[in-house]
């Protein structure tokens, strides 16, 4: 496999065997390369080590690289990512995992006000290179405090680089590229995906920031979609593809910057959009996918974009009711319908 | 004022650590065989219905995170005990025992686990998030040290109501030894004491936050010196020893009633599982589960009680059988209840309704104008 | 004067005197009329006390109330934020001064993971009646540590209620509201407005949090904005009314929730709408408005909604970056004049 | 290892409060006089630099928040003489004297005051945030308590390189009396013990946070004694004694060098103006005033100076207008250097550029597609 310059999607090449894992291991890999590749790399978090991660994305790497590699941390967000910061201003690459998003909130002063201030702020003196892993989401019964996808809180923020991957490709890919990168980048993972497998292709082959990809072709509608909804998306565009409706799915991968040309081209091209994303509807990150399809598509549109998205509560423990809440591959169906109904679509001659 | 508080050096009282014979031996003179007898049915309550919650997580009744008090039946019981009706308590998400020991209904418990709407946070909240306005349980909650700076505030509305004195209501905010390692437990305490609050901060010390020790996670880790930055006064009990807990609890709570001033205390106990039911606590060597089983509470006391004489085989067995019908009714319970319509999803948006409220399902339009 | 029904902004009634005053006394005025009115109410931040407030909103009412009611707090924004929500739980109504916006990073854990929370996470037991005051707001060279605009993570979050008041009227008005509001409420306030003069209604007039205003009726063009820039909109719209350009003005006042009929209504009508936001441009509350406008005025709108807002940097110390950096009335006028061509508009007759 | 801290029992050193004959009184015998000298000068450049600032504050050269060292001057002094070159400062943003004495340019400090490309901070920082990478000036903060975990984290990066030694690298964090009652206070002065980092933290007590005393903000007023929540061990030397100042600074950074253990050193000195230039600081009394004034470090230096024999009039009067010829050559350096053109808005977004950054000025669409 290699990576088609276009869509910066990786690429089948002919009598290459690529490997299938999970985006567990994706992620695990990648740490360990980097752990290898560069002794400036460290990571640090709340039971990486001895407990192998919350998540067990960091297995194996403490008996592989040590405790002063891979290095525990008490229960201290606030202090131990801005610690990783300052070791960040000394040259190190702190690779920091808060164990899920919702915890961030405890540290978001050392992310918003320092990490992403202190290059700009200093005139430049002083890169930041940290990456900040953390998985968010619901769906798993967690209830309000521990379900959240605030990734519109890091997107909106200028001095840091907000991805959010969705295959095991590119979280392999695209933590690559952000352990190396100089800049604080908030690396959005999704408990639902850690177990989700893919090919993911052998070496050494980052991603470059900043670029969505166009994950599937289609002709007659958009879907924009990031993260653990990529692959939603995907399922229903290969459920409607046997009705005969050609959807494209863009990934955004990088939330920031965001990557607003290939969005807007893909539409241009469809004429019809939905946006699905797994946080709350009012101000997510659909609204400025909205808002730039307004701005870069709008003679184009056949209809008005449409949002898929959480519905506005603190998402119960119930699981009925976070069913409810919570989007999932009926509901963008049943919008894509509406859409294509209100655009007065009608089906290609298809093969069954 | 200053100098008033220069003048009250912290006070912190060490205990000898606690011998096997202490927990194993006599129980105080004084102390009334049938509160020592209840005192065991309500370890034995905790620990079955915790054995239960376990079994239920794994026949999928119920989801989410389910973190149990076992191993620490004594500290829960020694600590409610002490802790009047009128006094409100704040906990952690290792909060079932504490529910149960509030007076909730075992049934009520159980179905806000399995997520029903007979549950006592009307199946919203889960295992992390028990909450009984009645009982003044104010709440288990799951962010680490999210509970302090609420617990602490509900101290500070104590003093715009009623006097220091014996009949005071006070706050107890209970938390995990970990927990004291961030910063909302710093700025909380800080205030309880510039502020003079009402609280006693209960640090139920498992030795473990999920797998990193005490030593590895605290500078200072003899826990209840750990006031020593804002001159709260502390004291460590033995968490085995359901009696020892509740005298810990009775002086720290009589000073937070009495002179309305914050007290620390620090519960020496143990978790005999892993973090939640879903670790397998594979970190913990074979002589640290040896240690923690030794000091297993719950048999700890049926020998005590039986070697003083103040229970039999037959009625111990009448205890634990009892405990168990009750668990099997909560299970019952939880299980005939219904589960809450997904129409009921906007309930409890807001407490006082106001126009706009968004109540579109996931790809409902946005916007409806009429 | 009274309240219009229709637009929920103050009426002039014949014969009656309203005074003039700043934002800041009428925010004085509302915190002291319900230090009077309820005694559950007390204040707490930091500096409130003997300080009399970083931005003096608290002046006199140490005096007038005591330290009890009006209580200086360490720094501690953590502590005290959520000391609030634990006494509002057992019956007070704090009302907390942050002393800016920026500075909540800091507590944002107890505002997004607790009070916004606990309410429904509970299953409505126990309300949380308390309100966070607190500026933000750019232009003052205070760098990018303590400029921002961030009030779109809060409008983000169901649980909360957010409003923005822009004039001194809904400063005193919708703070009364918020104060006997059982929910948490953010009050946004801007630095840059605390000097601005309005007419207020004298007497209890407490405004209904939810709901937009038309501050300003026009035909042409409809701007929608808050807080601060809704002072500039109102500028640029008078200054443009005299080359016969009508404007209408939506001051949103309430983010959360946000009163998207009155902002598609009048959009619906003038078919032309420019959002004007002090915060950065990417997943703003500009985004929610457009994609709004996508959604519930597509059919009527002549061309894109245009969004007009703050460059993507860490706002620079020295004033012509700041300058440069922060959206002005001439930026709102270039943006018009572009959408107006962009329309074909021709200007209508007019009387000078 | 849990040993061997519980071994180093917590060591707290209170010298007797500073009497007026000590810091009046002789200096010791083996102190060099030129060197002593030089603090006069170094304190007279800080005074005079402050003085300066103010005018221009009010002549509206300098904008924003600007806070200022006067009366701190013999602190800041003397901590910068007993850190290393090599070593790394973060302090708050009441900074302008630490960058004077860390070697930066007087006008390149005060041009970064003015906002100019020439500022050491290239004028996007201003008065809060003075950094100097070669000087290991690690920046100014201007959220309170924002530079300690940042400083923490700089002292684990030491770890990573070098050994403990006589030349160790070592960090430096100074921050004021209020912020010790922060979260971030408390979790990294944690980190730094559990990972004993080789770290000094140096709280300026100048008895105020803006206008509440430090007695109303800290459960333990007694500030070097914080540490104990981490079994940090802290001094507490006279701020206005360069030379104690000194050597307090000295013992906790041997700490830090040799046994790369964190140390907490408390600072007594005094606000001789309000909090921040445009703060009247009305809620000072008389007697707070005159106290301040009384323990001025300036003046009593070079009355100490005199009184030793060490400096006389003239002299004194040369090093006063060195100083103000050095202050006019900064603000003259300042003012004819050119304002930061508004197309440079831009640069410094990311260290490593990537496709689609936002460079759109307000009022540019947001979508630019060719
Ligand atoms: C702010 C935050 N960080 C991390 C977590 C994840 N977490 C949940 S429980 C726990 C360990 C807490 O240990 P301790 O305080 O000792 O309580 P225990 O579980 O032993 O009762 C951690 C790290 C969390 N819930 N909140
Ligand atoms: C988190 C935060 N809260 C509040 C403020 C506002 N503020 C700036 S300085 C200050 C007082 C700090 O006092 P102290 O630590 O004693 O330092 P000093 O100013 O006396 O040097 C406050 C409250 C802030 N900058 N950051
Ligand atoms: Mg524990
Ligand atoms: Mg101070």
């Amino acid at each position: 496999m290699t990576s088609d310059p276009m869509t910066n999607h990786p690429m089948h090449v002919e009598g290459a065997a690529t490997p299938v894992v999970t985006y567990r291991q994706a992620l695990n890999d990648a740490l360990r390369a980097e752990l290898t590749r560069d002794k400036n790399v460290i990571l640090l978090g709340e039971e990486i080590g001895i407990f192998e991660g919350s998540y067990k994305i960091t297995a194996g790497l403490l008996t592989e690289f040590g405790p002063e590699r891979v290095r525990d941390t008490p229960i201290a967000e606030e202090g131990f990512v801005g610690a990783a910061i300052g070791a960040a201003m000394l040259g190190m690459r702190p690779v920091v995992e808060i164990m899920t998003l919702n915890f961030s909130l405890i540290a978001i002063d050392q992310i918003v006000n320092h990490a992403a201030k202190i290059y700009g702020m200093f005139g430049g003196q002083t890169p930041v290179p940290m990456v900040i892993r953390m998985p968010g989401g619901g769906g798993q019964q967690l209830a309000a405090t521990h379900s959240q996808n605030l990734e519109v809180w890091f997107a909106h923020i200028p001095g840091l680089k907000v991805v959010a991957p969705a295959t095991p490709a590119d979280a392999k890919a695209l933590l690559l590229a952000a352990i190396r990168d100089n800049d604080p980048v908030i690396f959005l993972e999704n408990l639902s995906l850690y177990n989700t497998k893919g090919e993911v292709p052998e070496g050494d082959l980052p991603a470059e920031i900043g670029r969505a990809a166009v994950a599937r072709e289609g002709t007659d509608l958009t879907v924009i979609t990031y993260s653990r909804a990529t692959t939603v998306a995907l399922q229903v565009a290969r459920q409607l593809a046997e009705e005969g409706i050609s959807i494209e799915v863009v990934d955004l991968r990088s939330l920031r910057p965001l990557d607003r040309e290939t969005v807007c081209a893909s539409v241009r091209k469809t004429s019809r959009a939905v946006v699905l994303e797994d946080d709350w509807l009012s101000y997510g990150v659909g609204a400025e996918i909205s808002a730039t399809l307004m701005e870069g598509a709008f003679d184009y549109l056949d209809a008005p974009v449409r949002r898929v998205a959480a519905a506005e509560v603190p998402l119960p423990y119930a699981k009925p009711l976070e069913l409810a809440a919570l989007p999932d591959a009926n509901d963008l169906i049943k919008v894509i319908r509406e859409l294509l109904d209100a655009t007065r679509f009608t089906r290609q001659q298809q093969n069954r | 004022m200053a100098e008033r508080r220069r003048a009250a050096a912290v006070q912190v009282s060490e205990p000898a650590a606690p011998t096997k014979a202490e927990t194993t031996g006599a129980f105080p003179a004084d102390e009334p065989a049938e509160r020592l007898v209840d005192y065991y049915a309500d370890m034995v309550l905790i620990r079955r219905f915790e054995l239960s919650a376990d079994q239920m997580y794994k026949r999928a009744k119920i989801g989410g995170y389910c973190h149990l008090n076992l191993g620490e039946e004594a500290t829960v019981v020694g600590l409610m005990d002490a802790l009047a009706p009128t006094d409100y308590l704040f906990t952690n998400y290792r909060d079932h025992g504490y529910a149960l020991m509030r007076g909730l209904e075992p049934g009520r418990v159980m179905a806000e686990l399995f997520g029903k709407s007979a549950g006592v946070s009307k199946g919203r909240g889960g295992s992390m998030h028990m909450f009984d306005a009645g009982a003044r349980l104010m709440g288990g909650y799951g962010i680490v040290g999210g509970q302090i700076p609420p617990a602490t505030g509900a101290a500070l509305a104590l003093t715009y109501r009623g006097k220091p004195g014996p009949d005071a209501e006070v706050v107890m905010c209970q938390m995990g030894d970990g927990t004291t390692n961030i910063g909302a437990f710093h700025e909380s305490l800080n205030l309880a004491a510039v502020w003079h609050l009402p609280i006693v901060y209960v640090i139920v010390n498992n030795r473990l936050g999920m797998g990193t020790t005490v030593e590895a996670a605290a500078g200072e880790p003899d826990l209840y010196k750990r006031g020593c930055s804002y001159r709260i006064p502390g004291e460590r009990v033995d968490g085995t020893d359901v009696v020892a807990v509740r005298e810990g609890a009775r002086r720290a709570l009589d000073r937070a009633r009495l002179q309305r001033e914050p007290a620390l205390l620090e519960v020496m106990s143990y978790r005999l599982r892993g973090h939640s039911v879903v670790d397998p606590a594979r970190y913990s060597s074979a002589a640290d589960v040896e240690t923690a089983q030794a000091a297993d509470p719950v048999p700890a006391m049926r020998r005590r009680l039986l070697a003083a004489g103040l229970l039999n085989d037959a009625k111990a067995r009448h205890i634990e059988a009892d405990a168990d019908a009750k668990v099997a009714a909560a299970v019952a319970f939880a299980d005939a209840s219904p589960d809450p319509a997904p129409g009921r999803l906007f309930d409890y948006i807001y407490a006082t309704p106001v126009a706009n409220t968004s109540h579109s399902l996931p790809g409902d339009p946005a916007v409806v104008i009429p």
